[in-house]
């Protein structure tokens, strides 16, 4: 065991991917020289080489379509989008290309591309530095989409999305780069797959569902929920494609009640999915429609106005008295 | 107002070995290329582009008769494609966009394995590994960035082998095909892009993508270039073989705007006659990549009546079992819509194939049912 | 009133937005001489001139890009992009810059452009040809979407569309056009807001909620249903961002059950986010949880196996059995 | 392995009026744009380059203390944002970057303004129609694209203004900046495409992203190019004119490539010693533009004791009323977030700013609350 921060886990699993696989190839803007704007890649141009670790000239369209031409040469190429909004001039290449390759070609040609995407919010940056456009890629279908939330899994599900032979989409929540935690580098792959989904916090009265950089508050919730005397389960989805229902149904059929939180806006987002899903799933369970609580449909605010958009501790806490039918800010009486 | 500029000009600065009318010209260092295109090589290509014609109008008869539910045709295209696909060694890979069946050919694709698209029977024809060609790329441009990355990959491995990527005149507006040039400089890549200038993109004409020569934009990347008469199976040939050997040896990537025409329709969905003034297919005609093959061979004594028919019996023979291909293709099973869409298990699309599954045998159950 | 078909009436629309404001450009791939792949915009070109009705050269980014430099500078261009797998090239124009511009320019540039998109399938077409992916759109704020799934709709919205000071998808399900129907061509702009869901039937025991071109495919199951002895009440969305939720509220609360149909893959996709919605909004009114008919999760497939992937008349009556209890697919033995 | 070719070299073929010394070129033809920059023209110029380069240390220095998030600096590239923004006429039109705030000064873009996005107050800072300059774009290569959208419609109006769309190196490899010229090409717009070339793009040297220079690649396209000394105010301001002239005329699009150098960071979050030999800096602060016609000056007697304290006056002035509008600027209001997202009514986010509403009085009612 080892304690590192989350970013330096990606970078330790980085480093066992291409030792252990020499077609494992990284590419992106900037994460040769200068390891990437979050240094998440540091080192590895050194120690691997230019032709491991690419420096591609600025364009998102190409680092997406030639990874997808080396993956046809039997490469397992890496891509990383320096920011989440930055990957929509790949759009193209990703839906039509990386996600329909396999089936296109019957299985013939395979597409074991991670795509690396820093994502969400809370960090105060520029506009299209904060985005979660995680819900485009689960609606795509082809594509896995996962997103870990602390630096054990971050370790363990880049080595996993890399080893996977479909393309993964991997959304790592930039504002816990930071973070710190336990990483045990023996763990193997197969030590918990990357398509399940955890429960962090085993609870009976609702089910709080979230993924990446929300997991952490949904823990804070959960402690504040306790000593409200409310026991929340607390699951991280981990894979956002395919979602693991089982686990997620299993929980609701407990507690009755469910809340997702993400930072995607609302309409349209993961939450949309799960709550209908589990709706369909587990009717007969549930004592309160599930609630979602999420970003605003609106673009990214501006740093000074993010706390306005963003599931906090509050929000979230609003979205379980919600479920519980405990008094909340929709429930009678206004405060001022 | 006049929205437009000029555009470029189909005639000037062209390689060309072999004039419409079937005599050669003195090469301007190209024939070099050729050393080894003797007689017999000379009967090949034309016997290739026969068939390929041959094969195509097939196709647009099937299509015609509801066998296909689409078809491409590139008719008067036979001399790029065959000339280009020639060149290539076998171990070099093509990624191509929907036209290139005279290619497809020359790698070696089966004919059921060409129509299989079209009928709508599969995802896409055959196994690009078997023979070192992607399926068609629908997506205009995109294929130019897979053959760069082939490329770098290729270079990564120390092999010697090229890949080219095939696409049209109105693929170079897409930023795909650009973004492919710079990478492909950047990384000296082995691949050479062969623009088939056909002159249209649908209805548009070349002169809304690019006011100078298509050929003229590849320098600017740091990338060599040439215009060839695609039209000219000889010239084809001759350039790309430059191309690849600049490839093996280090040299990088190439540019190839090979000018040819489009003498059907887009596909055969399209109706040339609402965009299209007829003069001008008619003075395409007069550079028919065939008959010029045809007189150089008749000149030299190489197109006797035997090779003729021959040629022909080969063509007719390639349409009959094109045809028969066709007709007898398996129909795909009814839950083949779930398969390969993953390569390892996916939980929720197994559910829904599952649930379908037991959707299709409630309905053969029901009173009536079918499935 | 005359009778006309859905492609005609667009056309009418287009006509008319282009007689009434000088600023409406059209732009698109072979709209012009061609009139357009599936002659939507016949004869605008020889009308209106080439720079009224333009035809772009063959780059979706740049239809989009130049769009917002016009509509920079007061125009109302009106992109056709060719088929709905095309617009993807363009998604990086459409969403970070069409969707976001009034909100970084906080109101000062409008947006008012209106993009055509020919979506769905049915229609045996090549790859690419067939998607359905709206649910990207809606997901994306600062954006509109909506569909017309008739020729007097289509009229009238084509050229709500273009009025709208929003950027709105503007959705044709291009296996109608050549359905005909009746169109008043006197009818007002503010006859019927784009943003209205409309009761195509009215009925008692289930909502089944649909868009474009499955409503003809939702009226010829109420019809089925009716003579099994099931009151279906048929909702038309027409609006799929924002989504007319007191139209369908006021329906399943009378009800009590919801169907929701479309061509686009089931994750993630709008019918996710209605079920969510109306759960949440109608919970205790619902007998049954909200059923979804959607698309798989797959690549769309080819033209011979499209209908073992389209929603069609019998899986929609499949889930309407669902709602209401009866013996349906999923429900007890197998047929064989 | 070597990955990439040598890619283009800074000093050759370039536009140079005045030579890093301070004396004047023969002008190569482009003197005739400069006939009216007499003494005071040359101080003006002078001083704003001052004024620009004192507004971005002092933003700068905000970004360092706390006050903004972030800050692109535009040192060293003063000339060719001053020479180029200096060109304009008022109802030209500029699409650019985040790192053209030398040239939002020359719009007359106000301090505030400058700052509001950086500091996070607001999605972007000033009204485009009021200065007609866009605000930054952020994805690098869109506002190309705008920019001759913009131009095309400029053109159907019949007016005879401009659109400018400043953008990188790093920009020319996107999609996005050569579709732009594809159209612009086709639809002979009048807009000018200004590169600034300041070698880096982010940690990425230009070599990655142009095998030639760059300046090379507009004539592919059809568009007439120069490549110019961007540490010489002078030239920018020629070729800049020159460029508009021919837009205004009917001649179509220009491209400029502008030389220069990115002396700082590529924003306050990077650190350029972790990429780049000091070494380099050290040579190109050689060429400073600032230094550069400070030595005209006082070659010309421009530059006596008054003058340069009346320019630091300014500059210092600026800078206060900088720093003065960073830290008075009022905070957004907590539901502003769900203005402007739409220009009509828009239900669904109505009742989410309602719901958001309720929420924060509910919080501020909670014990303890604080909303
Ligand atoms: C991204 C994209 N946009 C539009 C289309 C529709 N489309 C199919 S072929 C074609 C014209 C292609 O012209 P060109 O590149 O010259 O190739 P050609 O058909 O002449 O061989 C168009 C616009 C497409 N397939 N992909
Ligand atoms: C589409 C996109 N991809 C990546 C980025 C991240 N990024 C911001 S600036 C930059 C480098 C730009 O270099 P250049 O065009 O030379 O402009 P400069 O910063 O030197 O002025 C990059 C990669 C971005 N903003 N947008
Ligand atoms: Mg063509
Ligand atoms: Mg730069």
């Amino acid at each position: 065991m080892n304690t590192m921060t989350f970013g330096r886990a990606i970078n330790s699993g980085l480093r066992r991917a291409l030792e252990h696989d020499s077609r494992v190839v990284l590419i992106g803007e900037d994460i040769g020289t200068l390891g990437g704007v979050f240094r998440i890649t540091d080192e590895l141009q050194k120690d691997f080489g230019g032709h491991r670790v690419i420096d591609a000239p600025l364009a998102e369209s190409a680092i997406l379509g030639t990874a997808v031409g080396m993956a046809y040469r039997g490469y397992r190429p890496v891509c990383e989008i320096q920011f989440d909004g930055f990957i929509y001039p790949a759009f193209n290449q990703i839906v039509s290309q990386v996600a329909k390759l396999h089936y296109r070609t019957q299985g013939r040609v395979k597409m074991p591309l991670t795509i690396r995407v820093p994502f969400g919010g809370g960090i105060g940056a520029a506009e299209h530095h904060s985005e979660s456009p995680e819900a485009y890629f689960l609606h795509t279908s082809g594509l896995r989409v996962v997103s870990a939330s602390n630096p054990q899994d971050a370790f363990l599900m880049i080595q996993q999305a890399i080893a996977c032979d479909d393309p993964v989409l991997f959304f790592e929540p930039k504002r816990r780069y930071h973070s710190k935690g336990e990483v045990d580098e023996d763990a193997g792959l197969d030590s918990y797959p990357m398509e399940q989904a955890r429960v962090e916090i085993a609870g009976d009265d609702a089910t709080l569902v979230t993924y990446g950089a929300l997991v952490q508050v949904a823990r804070e919730a959960a402690m504040a929920a306790r000593d409200d005397g409310i026991s929340l389960e607390v699951i991280d989805l981990r894979s956002l494609s395919p979602i693991d229902f089982a686990t997620v149904e299993a929980s609701v059929r407990k507690t009755g009640r469910l809340v997702v939180a993400h930072e995607a806006s609302r309409t349209g987002g993961l939450g949309a999915e799960l709550a209908a899903s589990i709706t369909q799933r587990c009717f007969y369970y549930l004592e309160h429609a599930p609630e979602r609580i999420a970003g605003f449909d609106i673009p990214y605010p501006p740093a000074k106005m993010e706390h306005h958009h963003l599931p906090d501790l509050d929000r979230i806490l609003d979205g379980v008295d919600r479920v519980m039918g405990r008094p909340n800010s929709l429930s009678g009486q206004e405060g001022n | 107002m006049s929205l437009h500029g000029r555009g470029p000009v189909p005639d000037e600065n062209l390689v060309q070995l072999l004039r419409p009318d079937g005599t050669r010209t003195d090469g301007s260092g190209y024939t070099e290329w050729l050393g080894d295109i003797d007689g017999a090589a000379l009967r090949g290509l034309y016997e290739d582009m026969v068939v390929v014609r041959r094969i195509d109008q097939e196709a647009t008869a099937l299509q015609r008769q509801g066998e296909l539910a689409l078809w491409p045709p590139l008719l008067g295209q036979e001399a790029a494609q065959i000339g280009s696909g020639r060149a290539l060694r076998q171990d070099d890979f093509v990624f191509s966009s929907y036209r290139e069946n005279g290619v497809a050919y020359c790698r070696g694709v089966g004919y059921a394995d060409l129509l299989r698209v079209w009928r709508g029977n599969a995802p896409s024809g055959w196994d690009p590994y078997a023979v070192n060609m992607a399926t068609p790329q629908v997506i205009i441009g995109a294929q130019t960035l897979h053959a760069t990355g082939y490329a770098m990959a290729t270079k990564f491995d120390g092999a010697d082998a090229v890949a080219v990527a095939y696409f049209g005149d109105g693929a170079t507006s897409q930023g795909d095909a650009n973004e492919a040039m710079v990478f492909a400089a950047s990384f000296q890549a082995p691949v050479v892009f062969f623009c088939q200038n056909n002159q249209w993109a649908i209805s548009e004409p070349v002169r809304l993508q690019a006011q100078r020569d298509i050929a003229d934009r590849a320098p600017g990347f740091g990338i060599p270039s040439v215009r060839v008469d695609g039209n000219d199976v000889l010239a084809s040939l001759a350039v790309t073989r430059q191309a690849l050997d600049r490839a093996r040896g280090g040299g990088g990537p190439s540019f190839i705007e090979a000018v040819t025409y489009r003498m059907g329709p887009h596909t055969t969905a399209d109706d040339p006659s609402r965009y299209r003034d007829p003069n001008e297919l008619e003075d395409w005609k007069s550079r028919d990549p065939i008959d010029r093959l045809a007189r150089l061979l008749k000149a030299e004594g190489l197109l006797d009546e035997e090779f003729a028919s021959q040629a022909k019996d080969t063509a007719d023979r390639a349409a009959a079992e094109l045809r028969e291909a066709c007709v007898t293709m398996p129909e795909p099973g009814e839950l083949d819509v779930f398969d390969n869409v993953y390569a390892t298990p996916h939980t929720v699309l197994a559910e829904q194939k599952e649930e379908y599954r037991r959707y299709l045998a409630s309905l053969a159950a029901a009173p009536g049912g079918t499935a």
